[in-house]
């Protein structure tokens, strides 16, 4: 008996997918990315030093995932998402404002108070919700995409999770599912090589989490997390496979949380190797868009510096707005439980 | 107006239809419902009348068929999930309690998920400890969801089309053992709103609170109890969440006892909740304490000879209110 | 027999390392519990004490994580099993309820199910929905299971020794915002057996009855109202299942007046069948209805000034036991 | 994009697995085969007459594949069940007498008349129990290979599953844990084409389920349901690999089953072609084994008769026990809830 399975996967987007790259499509993913990461970090501080309660998961060292798939998506289009949600909340569309107001729990934020990070949701651009369950995202992407099929209306659902989700049964159910009936589904798998504090090594067998589309019979995606032009290719691929009817794709794409699993900085135990956070850190995913931006002349030094000044000026407004914001009532606490 | 008889699935099955014909954002998903109508055959019929666009059998994946059933109700669908038997609901737990149940409310009301899952419950088949139990319990516990469980043909239909109206995340429960009961059923569409109870039967004596089939026993013991000049008033919630009690405590103000009875085990059952708010609410109109009969605290047993002593009966209800009556 | 100051969390630490030390059978298994010691450190220094095949990281996985600890318990080991949250398990609901609970009766008695399951409850974190919930009325609605929420330090080290040595599934239950809270406990090993209650504090004129850190809001509450001359009984069941209903009813015939505490909501809580139990005995000893304190239904809110609103405090509860004394 | 997966699965037993057959062997697997045949014709029987409670599951069809697996294994060895347990239980030697007197609902039933057909248990030959819940068994089975590893016993654990609940949740993440710590299982996939009334072709886009073993870095092995010593030779090779620390692997099993779902004939709908079931009981696995027997020479006709004609002896004795033995006493119906 053979003990390594030969794999269907495929590597990386096709050749050439940086041709005719436009200085628009450059400027757009670095905003996108840019704003996760100002947020990301703001927020992460505004914790830190109590301002702010909760706890939070961020997703600086990962934009390139968010704003690759993003980038490819329309305010119909719906994703769902997972504890770690800021980033693909923004990379969606969704505001500093009513995001900051979120965080802080006051009556101006996306859920008025009542859902906090792990549950940032913007309806108005399909970002169908953060969600505090593993994998509890993932049923629910495929329900959006059989709604989209239901209706005939062109529109795809995308789907993220990490890692360690990829082990949970409803991640297996659902994937199956959308397989089985062609539903317009992107399941994206943003390994980071951690579930918390576990290495991949541990919990699981496997090099390549694509490797596990080949178990529903549809098409595995590796590709590199850090690129978001890479990124950007897969998912157009699979939105157009999505479209034409012939159902799902897994992406893996292979990417690291610069922070810790949860907040900035909390490593209580050495469980990652110093010189493997700054070996992803070299290619982090914001300096390689620069840096092909500026290579390629679509972009300067000087647009770029634009895009995180103007960023770091929402970051304030949104902090503002959100700190001047009311409290929520407690006398209103049970509304919304139903649709009355 | 046309009324005849029809058995407690086919009218459940009639209400699919209806709504299904109805409303074109209805669909209907679960294992086996397309092809064979169901294991009970509560969707007979649907794919011939409907398609296999709108009626759909799914893997053994209960979490991807709950959740498909959230996401689509979120972007505006009514679905239906059907969730076999009642006792499956563990592998599903966390799309009805944590997703389903919980958007609206988490994503401060940005989003409604008129979601309607069916499923079977209840004992009585020799079906044994994982496919004979009633946990309503714990689905009336949650925020955010409703639970149905119709004790008659009218309100097998009622209750469905209600559930499928109704904008939030719903479960309806049928009684597999009332499957084949029947009773009178108008023809054309009508929904039962959720949190009405139904009165089934007035009396002066004693309030019994049955849920589901415990109703017909309710009202068997009644009828007996009648011939000895008691007088039982039956009431049946039809929805455990929400709960009418404003019916259940003024039927008690009135006949200043209550008897709750359920298939449930007793411990932590429906029936705990409402007892508890009628002392909170009739404690002065009480002539003894409120009264539960439901099953003893064990799995549900296969051998028949022991699954008729674990479910309450006409005979053990009417015993019941005999020592409420003789108390006081 | 020393005794000393420790956190709830340190002292259950302990009992954890005294357990697998005394018992090779002993193992754990869960979600980040071996490298990093568990997300609120129940589980530091074991890994180390112990080694990586006693103690183990798991995928996530709960379905298996649980259902691993069920058959290695039914081949005679005691395994304890880490559920991270409480909140997380609907992903597991079906091992824990329809296998782990109900194995021993399906089969006739041929087999035990020494399983524990860690887990952590409860609200006061900004943890919002998914994160905060108190679960325990669904656990004890359910035959063959044992719950344990310990409410000190002491019963946090006494109730996970007590549950690892029984033979039965037990699930023990911390409370979150109780972690960092100190209390005195002995240094040597020693058990509390699951069903019974803790009289934290005697009084005669009103019993609470009070679950997790309600016990420490219940116990604030009976020192401000004992200033005002009412004499509070606090009662911690410490298991909600088996329920020490002997301690609950002695007291109420004593003070006659009832009041239960929880943290999660109060519909279908366990509140609900506590209260049941004390009029069902108590009847006519009653001065006043059973009253109920606990969440309103709605899932737990994000926002600090919301989920203070939320969760039943000393003063909300010490204007309950006032109204209670003033009915009456 | 390709969208064949390709696969690692391994085909069939390996070459010669039939060298070295005995006469024991043959008969051993015969009267396994035969045994379950028997009892499942007649307790399908019973309950159609009314004379038995409850429904039944029954295993007709699929034999080799319970008579091939359990010939490897011993008392001490585990194994995990489905509501289709009847099979299991009789092959891992399960006697008539308590198993008839269980689906009566006696109280020398192997569950005393508490569990009934889904719960068929005999603790006594490491028969774990059968289960109603669809994968409800398999978490279990890996916990039985846990305690095998963590005492060092040399023991394995099976567990057994159909094709339709390799799609459910619980199954992923129970092989991937089983292949993360190298667990002692063997993962037998009964695949009879069927979920109930719905096709695999309708619940799945693979052809073989065991591809699904890369996903968890394990092997995958396809094999002939109807030969027990085709099943017999693979399990073996599953069971050397979990023995020697290797860890856990897929058996895929393709199987029929000759009756409906649930008791003998059922069919409501035609959800299966006629043909296709005769064409399956053509191969049946009684009859390929009684033909290897015949013409090898290692048995006669006379001995499969006499196997044939004890059993049917047995399974009467196992009637007139069941019938004869005492009902439950009601007022012990909460005995057994605890252990005390
Ligand atoms: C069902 C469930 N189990 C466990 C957790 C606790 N938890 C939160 S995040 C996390 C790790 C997730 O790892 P991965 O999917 O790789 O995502 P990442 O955090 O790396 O983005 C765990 C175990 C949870 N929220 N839900
Ligand atoms: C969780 C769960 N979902 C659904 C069912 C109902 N059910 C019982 S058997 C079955 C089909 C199982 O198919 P398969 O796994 O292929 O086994 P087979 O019946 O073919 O032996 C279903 C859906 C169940 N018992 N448990
Ligand atoms: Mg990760
Ligand atoms: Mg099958």
């Amino acid at each position: 008996m053979t003990e390594t399975a030969a794999t269907g996967v495929i590597y990386g987007p096709r050749e050439g997918y940086r041709d005719g790259l436009t200085r628009g499509l450059v400027l757009d993913l670095h905003r996108r990315m840019v704003r996760i990461r100002l947020f990301e970090e703001s927020s992460g501080k505004l914790v830190e030093t109590g301002d702010m309660p909760g706890f939070l998961h961020l997703y600086v060292g990962q934009e390139a995932v968010a704003a690759g798939v993003m980038s490819v998506l329309g305010d119909a289009d719906q994703i769902t998402s997972t504890h770690r949600g800021h980033g693909h909340a923004i990379a969606k569309g969704a505001e500093f404002r009513p995001m900051f107001a979120e965080l802080y729990g006051k009556t101006t934020g996306y859920c008025k108070g009542r859902g906090g990070s792990m549950h940032i949701v913007d309806m108005s651009r399909g970002m169908l919700g953060a969600n505090a369950i593993v994998g509890g995202g993932i049923p629910i992407a495929i329900g959006a995409g059989f709604a989209s099929q239901y209706r005939g209306d062109g529109t795809v659902a995308a789907t993220f999770f990490g890692d360690g989700a990829s082990n949970i049964g409803a991640f297996h159910e659902s994937i199956n599912m959308a397989a089985v009936w062609d539903l317009p589904v992107i399941f994206v798998c943003e390994n980071n090589g951690y579930a918390e504090f576990t290495a991949q090594s541990s919990h699981m067998k496997l090099e390549d989490i694509a490797e596990r589309a080949a178990s529903y019979g549809i098409p595995g995606v590796v590709v590199d997390g850090m690129d978001a032009l890479a990124v950007r290719a897969v998912a157009l691929d699979a939105v157009e496979r999505a479209k034409s009817g012939a159902g799902p794709t897994l992406i893996e794409a292979k990417t690291y949380r610069y922070f810790d699993h949860q907040g900035i900085k909390g490593m209580r135990i050495p469980y990652r190797d110093p010189a493997e956070v700054e070996a992803w850190k070299e290619r982090d995913a914001i300096k390689i868009l620069e840096a092909i931006g500026t290579e390629s002349g679509l972009a300067s030094t000087e647009d770029f510096a634009a895009i995180w000044a103007e960023t770091q000026a929402d970051i304030t407004d949104g902090i503002e707005f959100a700190r001047n914001s009311p409290d929520p009532d407690p006398a209103d606490i049970l509304d919304d439980v139903y649709t009355v | 107006m046309t009324t005849r008889e029809l058995t407690y699935v086919k009218a459940f099955n009639e209400g699919m239809h209806q709504m299904m014909a109805s409303d074109p954002d209805v669909f209907l998903i679960g294992e086996d419902v397309a092809g064979y109508g169901g294991v009970f055959h509560m969707f007979d019929g649907l794919l011939t009348e409907f398609g296999d666009r709108r009626v759909k059998d799914t893997p053994i994946a209960e979490q991807a068929i709950i959740g498909l059933g959230v996401g689509a109700a979120a972007r505006g669908l009514r679905p239906v999930c059907d969730l076999m038997f009642m006792d499956f609901i563990g592998v599903a737990m966390d799309q009805i309690f944590n997703q389903a149940a919980k958007m609206k409310y988490m994503f401060g009301g940005a989003v409604s998920v008129p979601l309607t899952i069916t499923t079977a419950g209840g004992g009585g088949m020799s079906a044994a400890a994982q496919h004979s139990q009633s946990l309503e319990a714990w689905l009336a516990h949650i925020p955010g969801l409703k639970v149905a469980m119709p004790a008659s043909p009218y309100d097998a239909k009622g209750l469905i089309v209600g559930a499928i109206r109704d904008d939030n995340p719903t479960i309806v429960v049928l009684n597999k053992k009332m499957l084949g009961v029947k009773g009178l059923v108008p023809e054309e569409l009508y929904g039962i709103p959720m949190g009405v109870a139904n009165v089934v039967r007035e009396g002066t004596d004693v309030t019994i609170v049955a849920i589901a089939r415990m109703v017909v026993e309710a009202t068997k013991a009644a009828k007996e109890l009648e011939a000895e000049g008691i007088s039982v008033e039956v009431i049946d919630p039809r929805t455990v969440q929400p709960l009418d009690t404003d019916t259940i405590v003024t039927s008690v103000k009135k006949t200043h006892r209550a008897l709750i009875v359920h298939e449930a085990v007793e411990f932590g059952g429906i029936g705990a909740e409402i007892s508890s708010q009628i002392q909170e609410s009739a404690f002065d109109y009480l002539d003894a304490p409120v009264a539960r009969l439901a099953a003893p605290f064990s799995p549900v047993p296969y051998a028949p000879i022991l699954e008729n002593a674990y479910m309450p009966d006409a005979a053990r209800i009417a015993a019941k209110v005999r020592a409420l009556v003789e108390r006081s």
